[in-house]
């Protein structure tokens, strides 16, 4: 337990995309949601850089790298889609996007 | 002589070919007489062909071309003249041109005369086709070609529902017979590779008996629904919805003796198989008796002759059955006289009566119809077989012929019915022509026939009356290639016993006949009685019939189709299409546009995979451990 | 151009639909008659030029296609194919000739061009994939022609039609598939070719699995019970000259495929299945014939007729023996040519009445006399009366079986007595009897147009029944090639016994082999 | 302290980047044309996209020159990764494009090509797919998958109706949660093998003999789930139907394939050599996923009544279909895969352009929605020729020889009969048979009922211009004339894909 | 010793601060605590020595991101209560606890192969940023290239989506409508 060991990023790592993973079922406000998904990626980063740390490799760290700035471009496309739609309906719920079913 | 046969066989087709141009237009004198007149040309040819056959010339057979060909099977449309044939083409022609001189007459005021002849010749063809065939398959031909003309006589007055369903009833019963037909022809042919007469009957002498015994049966089964015999009776005594010539022609003469034929040209094989021969001639002896019991309580005319007819064949298939071919066909061409004589007078008859047919209505009538009185009694009195009219030679010689085989059952049988026969014959003639004049009642004015319509009937009174004369010459030529047995009762006591005997028996049944019919009244007495009932009812075999095979078929049928075909067999299919379809209906909500809903689609999808990853690589880690646990558990 | 009349034949309809197109309407008849003429000529032109005393293919044509897959546009014909094409064209024609249809009479006849493309295509193919593709696309005319000028019912009968026939020819292309990839594993090669194919010898299990996957494209489209229920919807609700070509050569593809595929192809599996298809095609026979004479439509009654004649044919198939598949082969035309006809002769009272039910009629035989001679020949045809053409292919098949099997051929030959019952039963419903329906009392005979129609067929039925001859002839030398084919090839010791070896055919078949190649 | 790093020129193989080049110089092209002289016509930017598409298409053609010679090349740094595969999957990709860009030329205005942007995203998102497909290097394939999924959530968006919003922010939602999903995938394969190179992966795992199974499973499970989401199998496919309802038609056709076969690439390069090391579960799962995905899809899309849906829903089907291939996993399989996308290609956009031209823009009372079945009611008295195409493309859909899709249709399952599949071969057979049904539906509707009393007669072709014809021309008469190409195109694709080792 | 204590102090602090952005119903403190998350994070990656990695969290999380989704926030006006509507919980609750499980489960059996060589190794002496440089512009150019289209496209598509061209619909306007639209901008 003391000795902190690969095993243990990796479990956090686990155990904070689960609460992602929640976090994405629960929220409906699309925006909370988008919350959500930052922690799915931010939890992957971890089990990278921890990856990386222990292997001495630097693949982990780059992955981390692009995975940031994945997450920043789809912050600037999912606001943008955000506001277009609540400029239309002013709501960002998503239980009230459903015209389209079936 | 090729000529002759081609023109013996074809000119009936001619005719009926030019009859049927006028089919669809009103009647026209031209389209009876034509055919008549080609008739009269077969009948010449055919009488050439006798005279040759008679002088001891060879048969004449002739090849016209190929019918089928493929693997081993070979048809052609051959043609064979022999003695046997040229019997049956003389019959055949006789009667059918007379029928042919007669019905324009009789069909004188039928807006269908055009179309009858037509029919009338196309059956001639039809019927010379069947006896002139040197082959199965060629006299499978004539012989659905003569159910189909008996169909469309039957039916001929379309417009009556009775005669379409009779027409209907003798078309199918004579087709289950012909399965049993083609059957035994199907057998023929595999066992002796081919179909033709005289090669195959030549095979069938090397074959097991069994074989041949089944041959036997089914190509006799083929006889019994062209001959009426029991069970395939019935259709015959309906049949006589149609118009008498027809009758007379079809369901008296010529088709019926149809079976009698084949069975007659098929000597060879049931030489073979006596013991089928032996139950073809105990069939026929019921039936003789069988029909004549019907014929004696019976109210309609054409009906009781119906019923005289299949008693008569019946005594041809025991003279068959008993392997005395000639004898049968000998029968048959003597029946086929006095038969198609008695059933143009009761055409006559109901000519004068307007289509009256119960004799219980007429009475009297020798005042007014004198020419068709002195025929019909004549007719009767040959049917009766008294001597010196052709029913006694005939008759009487296969009565000889149960004798000297020792099949006394079957000789008593066939004398009883003898009995029989002459009652019930003259109980018609007593009812129609003697007694009260019962039918001014009804109104009716009755009035011979032309006299032309008598003139053609009086070489059938002629040939009724002098056929025994010829069986001598007739026994000498046919023997050439039928077995040529003479029955002759060794000891002339016994035969003058017999044939006393059965003549006085006989002419006691026509004077009951006289007496109790004289004054014919109605009985209710004797109405009453069972055997009566059963009597009139025919057994009550076609109720059976009509009630536990016509009925459950129809039921059966719209069972089939209603409950079977619709609500299982197309319901199946339907129901996968439907189930498939009720499927997508239900799941599509899973697409509910909720985008909550998706994503934990996605999460579901996810997890499910998970466990079952989770699940595989536990197993594959302990892999082994859980082939120990398996085998401890002794799967 | 006798070189390549097969590629002729297939593709002249076709261009001719395409220019068809520009044709004003009201000359579209005049068009499609005479397109169907020229081809019903060249189809003549095929068999005059045919050798009738060869037995193997003929006018073999050979493009790469899908080289690299196997898949080759191969034709020819031999006497097994030869008259279905003379056929489909004749009925090509017939049909054009006869059409009463007034609504979009050009769209019909562009489609029944397009479908004779296909028709003439799936007897002509010799390559298996080339055959799947007439043989699918056929079904896309006849659900047009089905759907659009088709009954109250028509997009239901036309859907079904389609889907059912559609599923089982995808099983039986796995079918395909599976023997392409056998030929690869045996040979190295991929073919398509059905000569080549005729020379793959199967173990028997496998054999025994393709039969099953063709048998299930083949049986439905057959039909064969208890597939068949898309057929009676397909005749009730198509309009006269749809049900016609269905009736008279769409529903031969499957009998066809049967002789062209199955029974060479899988010998052992044929003899295998020889005895449950029997009974298969038994209880096509006579429950279909009970069920047509429970029929209250008559155009019904002719549809279920033509299940228990299929029935028949599929017997004389199975009998594996040259009689009995040359009987079934001409029972094919015979009841192409007689229930073609049929349903041109109920067509003929639809149009005059517009309904099809039996009770509506009675006593129709007074009234249009030349109409009711002619159903009564057609009908004497189709119970099989000596001397029409129905009969000799009825009596060959049967007497083709009967090697086989004696009980069951009795239990078959019951088709002679139930199908004489329907047949009369209707005609008696429809044709006897007084006029009791006024609106029947005036009814005008057959006309020119429809007699123009009827009466070659009338004349082909009995002609060939008298002589058929110059047909059969021709299908017996294929036949006995394809018999003793099967014979060489079957590996079991039943199917040695049950397959005739006929041993003059030896030369001839391997000839015909070779000359494939 | 770090060395410098001598790099020399000819080592980069820089031509490995040229296609993948040209879209963006074109995109950035555009951008910059627009910001000199705004305001230019639709018609300019779409001749510039298709001017850059026909170089790229002609770049991508010069790399297959030099794959056929000297195999597979890796370039600038051995990241980018050119084999046959991914010259085969650019070739569909540009191509497509190449179809789909004219579709912009509607006679009617829609919203999104009055901007010069949506050009330029449309060209990034190429240059995207480019990058996905030609690289065997995680990293890329994220970025790639990233930019053009970015570009294509706001093409979508851009048509600028409600339902293109809500099909935009759903498909970006989910695409947020697929991407966590890779890149947990990837943390995955790079936590067992210390690489995010597939070589490198599965030359290591081999290396290991798959000691850790449970490792591998657990990525392999989270890239099923982030391809099965691009690829939309069951369950992962629910996006499918909305947003090809909310996209234009043409962009719904152009998204069924495009996106899919990148997907398609990358998938088969991460799970083929899995299954061939005898990942029995992947098998299984993936056997599971195919059948489903083929016919659950054909179920749903048998309920639908709006046509683009019903298309939707095939095109689940179909991409389910395809995914044998990568089960299957042989080389004529893999051959099938493409053979059938390029096929599908032709036909799919085909039919959804058919949509496109009779797009119209208010809805008449008688249609629930956009392409309700009922629109088409008797089309084919209307429009005749239209209609023909229409059940032309139905038919192709649904397999009906000789038409395109059947020869893809017949290879596939050809595919798995040598494969030894045979029930999976009974399966794809008869789903495309179920699948006859709904094609066939639309044919009843256009050829057999009566057209809607009132229904604008030239509804049809509302939206048709000469460009638009001319791409539906195209693709029917590929589609008719498929039988001709198939034989090249066979020889050309197994080629490629053979010596790509797959 | 320290590097356990850091790590489970860090560990219960971001869990605690994720659990509360997905669970709170008050948008702000999500937002909070989704900053502070990140900053947590960005402390692993300091102690396992990614600094580069760690700069670039706390500057491009914690500074760009968080101050778009505070923009956004006060766009939205989600600053009062999020009302949102639970359906079945169970099933959410339950999937992601079974997805921890599933995955920890494994993830607790340790690695058999431990035989993984470096592919781009740390070299001794040089600084985390400049190791990170070096790779990034050689073997990660490429991405790194896509990189910078991916946040043009990004940039593009923000502009274009929260544009006010987007306000007006020329898809769902008319022919004659869009006409009238033009005039009137010329006219004004």
């Amino acid at each position: 337990m003391i000795e902190i060991g690969l095993t243990h990023y990796l479990v956090l790592s686990t155990i904070l995309f689960a609460i992602g993973l929640f976090g994405v079922m629960r929220r409906k406000n699309l925006l909370l949601l988008f919350f959500a998904t930052e922690i799915l990626l931010n939890s992957v980063n971890i089990a990278f850089a921890a990856i990386s740390h222990y292997y001495g490799d630097l693949t982990g760290q780059l992955f981390a790298f692009f995975v940031i700035a994945i997450a920043a471009s789809e912050v600037a496309v999912g606001l943008g889609l955000l506001i277009v739609w609540h400029k239309r309906h002013g709501n960002i719920n998503l239980d009230k996007m459903s015209t389209m079913r079936g | 002589m090729e000529l002759y046969l081609y023109l013996a066989l074809f000119s009936p087709l001619a005719g009926s070919l030019f009859a049927a141009l006028f089919g669809a237009s009103p009647k026209t004198i031209v389209a009876g007489v034509v055919p008549s007149v080609l008739l009269f040309v077969s009948f010449v040819s055919s009488t050439i062909l006798l005279l040759h056959i008679l002088s001891g010339g060879d048969a004449v057979h002739v090849e016209m071309m190929t019918w089928m060909a493929t693997g081993n099977l070979y048809i052609p449309f051959g043609f064979v003249v022999d003695q046997v044939s040229v019997t049956m083409m003389m019959v055949v022609t006789i009667v059918s041109t007379i029928v042919h001189v007669y019905s324009i007459g009789y069909m004188d005021h039928d807006k269908g005369f055009n179309r009858f002849f037509s029919y009338l010749s196309a059956f001639v063809f039809s019927m010379m086709v069947l006896v002139m065939s040197d082959n199965f398959a060629g006299l499978f031909i004539g012989w659905e070609g003569v159910g189909l003309c008996s169909w469309l006589l039957i039916g001929f007055w379309y417009e009556k529902e009775s005669a379409t369903w009779a027409a209907n009833e003798a078309f199918i019963m004579n087709r289950i017979a012909d399965l049993g037909m083609l059957i035994g022809i199907f057998l023929v042919y595999w066992n002796t590779g081919t179909l033709q007469y005289d090669k195959a009957f030549a095979e069938m002498q090397h074959l097991d008996t069994a074989i041949l015994a089944w041959m036997g049966i089914f190509l006799f089964i083929g006889a019994m629904g062209k001959s009426a015999q029991f069970p395939l009776h019935t259709w015959l005594a309906d049949a006589m919805e149609g118009p008498t010539p027809v009758s007379a022609l079809i369901h008296a003469a010529t088709m019926v003796t149809a079976g009698v034929y084949l069975v007659v040209r098929a000597n060879p094989l049931y030489d073979l198989i006596p013991h089928v021969g032996l139950f073809i001639a105990s069939l026929g002896a019921f039936v003789a008796l069988f029909a004549a019991s019907m014929a004696l309580v019976n109210r309609d005319m054409k009906r009781i002759i119906a019923y005289s007819t299949l008693s008569q064949l019946g005594y041809m298939f025991v003279a068959a059955g008993l392997g005395a071919y000639w004898v049968a066909l000998f029968h048959l061409m003597a029946h086929a006289f006095f038969k198609a004589l008695l059933f143009l007078g009761a055409g006559n008859v109901m000519h004068a009566m307007h289509n009256e047919l119960d004799p219980f209505k007429m009475g009297g009538l020798r005042k007014v119809m004198k020419g068709t009185f002195i025929m019909m009694t004549l007719a009767s009195v040959a049917l009766a077989g008294i001597y010196p009219l052709a029913g006694f030679w005939s008759k009487d010689l296969i009565l000889e012929v149960a004798m000297i085989e020792h099949h006394y059952i079957i000789y008593s049988v066939l004398l009883f019915t003898a009995g029989l026969t002459a009652f019930y014959s003259f109980r018609l003639v007593a009812l129609v022509f003697h007694g009260e004049e019962r039918y001014k009642l009804f109104g009716v004015h009755p009035h011979e026939a032309y006299k032309f319509m008598l003139i053609a009937m009086s070489p059938l009174l002629i040939l009724a009356i002098i056929a025994g004369a010829f069986k001598m010459t007739y026994f000498e030529m046919v023997t050439q290639v039928l077995p040529a047995t003479e029955y002759h009762i060794h000891s002339a006591l016994t035969y003058w016993i017999m044939t006393i005997g059965t003549q006085l028996f006989v002419i006691l049944a026509i004077a009951y006949a006289y007496k109790k019919y004289q004054v014919a009244k109605e009985d209710p007495a004797m109405e009453k009685r069972l055997c009566y009932k059963i009597l009139i009812n025919q057994y009550y075999i076609p109720y059976f019939y009509e009630e536990y095979l016509v009925k459950p078929y129809r039921e059966l049928s719209t069972i089939f189709w209603k409950q079977v075909d619709m609500k299982i067999v197309d319901a199946t299919v339907d129901g996968i299409a439907k189930t498939i379809y009720a499927t997508g209906e239900k799941t599509r909500e899973m697409q509910s546009g909720n985008l909550s809903t998706m994503l934990k689609w996605m999460v579901a999808g996810t997890v499910g995979l998970l466990s079952l990853a989770v699940v595989f690589g536990l197993a594959a880690r302990y892999s082994d451990e859980i082939k120990v646990f398996l085998s401890g558990l002794g799967v | 151009m006798l070189d390549n009349i097969l590629s002729i034949l297939i593709f002249f309809p076709a261009l001719a639909a395409m220019f068809g197109f520009v044709i004003h309407k009201d000359s579209a008849r005049a068009y499609g008659i005479s397109v169907a003429f020229i081809e019903l000529a060249l189809s003549l032109l095929l068999w005059f030029s045919f050798d009738s005393n060869a037995s193997g293919m003929q006018f073999m044509e050979q493009l790469p296609l899908v080289p690299a897959f196997g898949i080759n546009y191969i034709l020819g014909v031999d006497g097994i194919s030869l008259f279905i094409i003379i056929l489909a064209s004749f009925f090509t024609l017939i049909g054009i000739a006869s059409l009463t249809e007034t609504k979009n009479v050009k769209n019909m006849i562009i489609t029944l061009l397009f479908l004779q493309m296909t028709m003439v295509g799936v007897f002509a193919a010799l390559d298996a994939i080339v055959f799947y593709v007439f043989w699918e696309l056929s079904l896309v005319p006849m659900l047009y022609i089905i759907g659009a000028w088709g009954g109250p019912l028509r997009i239901y009968a036309s859907i079904k039609f389609f889907l059912y026939t559609f599923t089982g020819s995808l099983v039986m292309l796995v079918g395909m598939l599976f023997m392409a990839y056998f030929y690869y594993q045996a040979t190295g090669v991929w073919s398509f070719a059905i000569l080549d194919w005729y020379r793959l010898i199967l173990p028997e299990t496998f054999q025994l699995w393709l039969f099953g996957a063709f048998f299930v494209g083949f049986a439905i489209k057959v039909p064969m019970f208890p597939f068949h229920t898309w057929l009676p919807y397909a005749h009730g609700q198509a309009p006269t000259i749809g049900s016609v070509i269905l009736a008279a050569i769409l529903l031969k593809m499957g009998t066809y495929a049967f002789i062209r595929f199955s029974l060479p192809m899988f010998p052992d599996a044929s003899v295998f299945f020889m005895f449950p298809i029997a009974i298969i095609a038994i209880i096509m026979i006579i429950y279909t014939a009970m069920v047509a004479y429970a029929q209250e439509d008559i155009k019904q009654v002719v549809a279920y007729s033509s299940v228990s004649h299929m029935g028949v044919i599929i017997l004389g198939t199975f009998a594996l023996n040259v009689e009995g598949i040359t009987g079934s082969i001409f029972l094919m035309i015979a009841h192409g040519v007689v229930s073609g006809a049929l349903f041109l002769l109920v067509g003929v009272i639809y149009d005059r009445r517009h309904t099809k039910m039996m009770s509506e009629f009675g006593g129709l035989a007074s009234v249009m006399p030349r109409y009711a001679t002619i159903f009564g020949l057609m009908l004497m045809a189709s119970v099989g009366m000596p001397l029409t053409i129905n009969f000799v292919g009825e009596f060959l098949s049967l007497l083709g079986f009967y090697k086989q099997s004696h009980i069951l051929t009795l239990l078959a030959g019951a088709a002679i007595i139930v199908g004489a019952i329907y047949m009369l039963a209707a005609y008696k419903k429809m044709f006897f009897g007084k006029v009791t329906n006024e609106k029947n009392r005036n009814l005008p005979d057959v006309n020119k147009r429809e007699l123009l129609a009827l009466i070659p067929l009338s004349i082909i039925t009995i002609w060939l029944g008298v002589y058929p001859k110059p047909i059969l002839e021709p299908i017996n030398n294929s036949v006995e090639s394809i018999v003793q084919l099967m014979h060489d090839k079957s590996i079991t010791e039943e199917a040695k016994s049950r397959i005739p070896n006929l041993i003059e055919g030896i030369e001839i078949t391997k000839t015909s082999t070779q000359g494939a190649h | 302290m770090l060395e410098p790093v001598n790099v020399s020129l000819e080592s980069l193989n820089l031509m490995t980047l040229s296609p993948m080049l040209i879209p963006i110089i074109g995109a950035l092209m555009i951008i910059v044309v627009d910001l000199f002289k705004s305001g230019l016509d639709k018609t300019l930017y779409v001749m510039l996209s298709l001017l850059f598409l026909v170089m790229d298409f002609g770049a991508i053609l010069e790399s297959a020159g030099a794959f056929a010679q000297n195999g597979t090349i890796m370039g600038i740094f051995d990241v980018m990764l050119i084999d046959g595969l991914a010259i085969l999957s650019q070739l569909i990709i540009v191509g497509a494009s190449m179809l789909f860009i004219p579709l912009a030329l509607t006679s009617k205005r829609f919203h999104e090509f009055s901007y010069p942007e949506f050009f330029a995203l449309f060209l990034f998102m190429i240059s995207g797919f480019q990058f996905m497909v030609a690289t065997d290097n995680l990293i890329l394939v994220f970025v790639g998958l990233e930019t053009s999924s970015l570009a294509l959530y706001t093409l979508i968006a851009m048509h600028n109706r409600d339902k293109s919003f809500e099909a935009a922010v759903k498909y970006f939602t989910m695409g947020a949660l697929a991407a966590g999903f890779y890149s947990f995938g990837a943390m995955v394969f790079y936590a067992l093998t210390g690489s995010v190179e597939i070589n490198q992966i599965a030359s290591v795992l081999a290396a290991n003999k798959y000691a850790d199974i449970g490792y591998v499973l657990i990525g392999v499970t989270f890239m099923l789930a982030s391809f099965g989401f691009k690829l939309s199998l069951v369950p992962f496919h629910t996006w499918a139907p909305d947003i090809y309802e909310g996209a234009s038609a043409s962009m719904a056709g152009f998204m069924s394939i495009v996106p899919k076969i990148a997907a398609f690439i990358v998938a088969m390069r991460i799970f083929e050599f899995l299954i061939h090391s005898g990942v029995v579960w992947l098998e299984v799962i993936l056997y599971i996923f195919v059948v489903v995905t083929m016919t659950a899809a054909n179920i749903w899309a048998l309920v639908q009544t709006d046509v683009k849906r019903m298309l939707a829903y095939s095109s689940i089907s179909h991409a389910g279909f395809v995914m044998a291939a990568i089960l299957i996993g042989t080389t004529q399989s893999n051959s099938a895969l493409f053979l059938y996308w390029a096929l599908f290609t032709f036909t799919n956009l085909g039919s959804f352009s058919m949509l496109w031209i009779s797009r119209q823009k208010h809805i008449p009372a008688h249609q629930s929605s956009d392409h309700s079945y009922n629109k088409f009611a008797g089309m084919v008295r209307t429009a005749p020729v239209a209609a023909s195409i229409m059940a032309l493309f139905m038919l192709s859909l649904a397999g009906i020889p000789p038409f395109a899709l059947f020869w893809g249709k017949l290879y596939m399952i050809a595919s798995a009969v040598s494969g030894g599949y045979t029930v999976l071969a009974l399966i794809m057979a008869l789903n495309s048979a179920i699948a006859g049904y709904y094609y066939l539906k639309l044919i009843v509707y256009m050829f057999m009922l009566d057209p809607v009393k009132g229904a604008d007669e030239h509804v049809f072709t509302n939206n048709a211009s000469l460009s638009l014809r001319t791409i539906i021309g195209l693709a029917a008469v590929g589609t008719i004339f498929a039988f001709i190409a198939v034989n090249p195109l066979l020889e050309f694709i197994t080629a490629f894909v053979y010596n790509s080792g797959y | 010793m320290f590097e356990a204590i850091a790590f489970y102090l860090f560990a219960f602090l971001t869990i605690a601060m994720f659990y509360i952005t997905v669970t709170t119903s008050q948008a702000l403190y999500a937002i909070t605590a989704l900053a502070a998350g990140m900053i947590f994070i960005s402390a692993f990656f300091f102690i396992l020595g990614a600094d580069f990695l760690g700069a670039i969290q706390i500057v491009v999380y914690s500074g760009a991101v968080m101050a778009l989704y505070a923009f956004g926030m006060m766009f939205f006006d989600t600053t009062r209560d999020v009302k949102e509507k639970q359906g079945n919980k169970a099933i959410i609750l339950g999937l992601s606890i079974l997805a921890a499980i599933l995955i920890v489960v494994i993830f607790a059996v340790p690695m058999v192969s431990n035989n993984i060589t470096a592919l781009y190794p740390m070299v001794a002496g040089a600084g985390n940023t400049q190791e990170i440089g070096m790779v990034l512009f050689t073997k990660y150019l490429v991405p790194f290239e896509v990189a910078a289209v991916m946040l043009l496209v990004a940039m593009i598509s923000g502009i274009v989506l929260a544009g006010k061209k987007m306000d007006l619909s020329l898809t769902l306007m008319s022919d004659e409508e869009i006409e009238a639209e033009k005039n009137e901008k010329v006219r004004s």
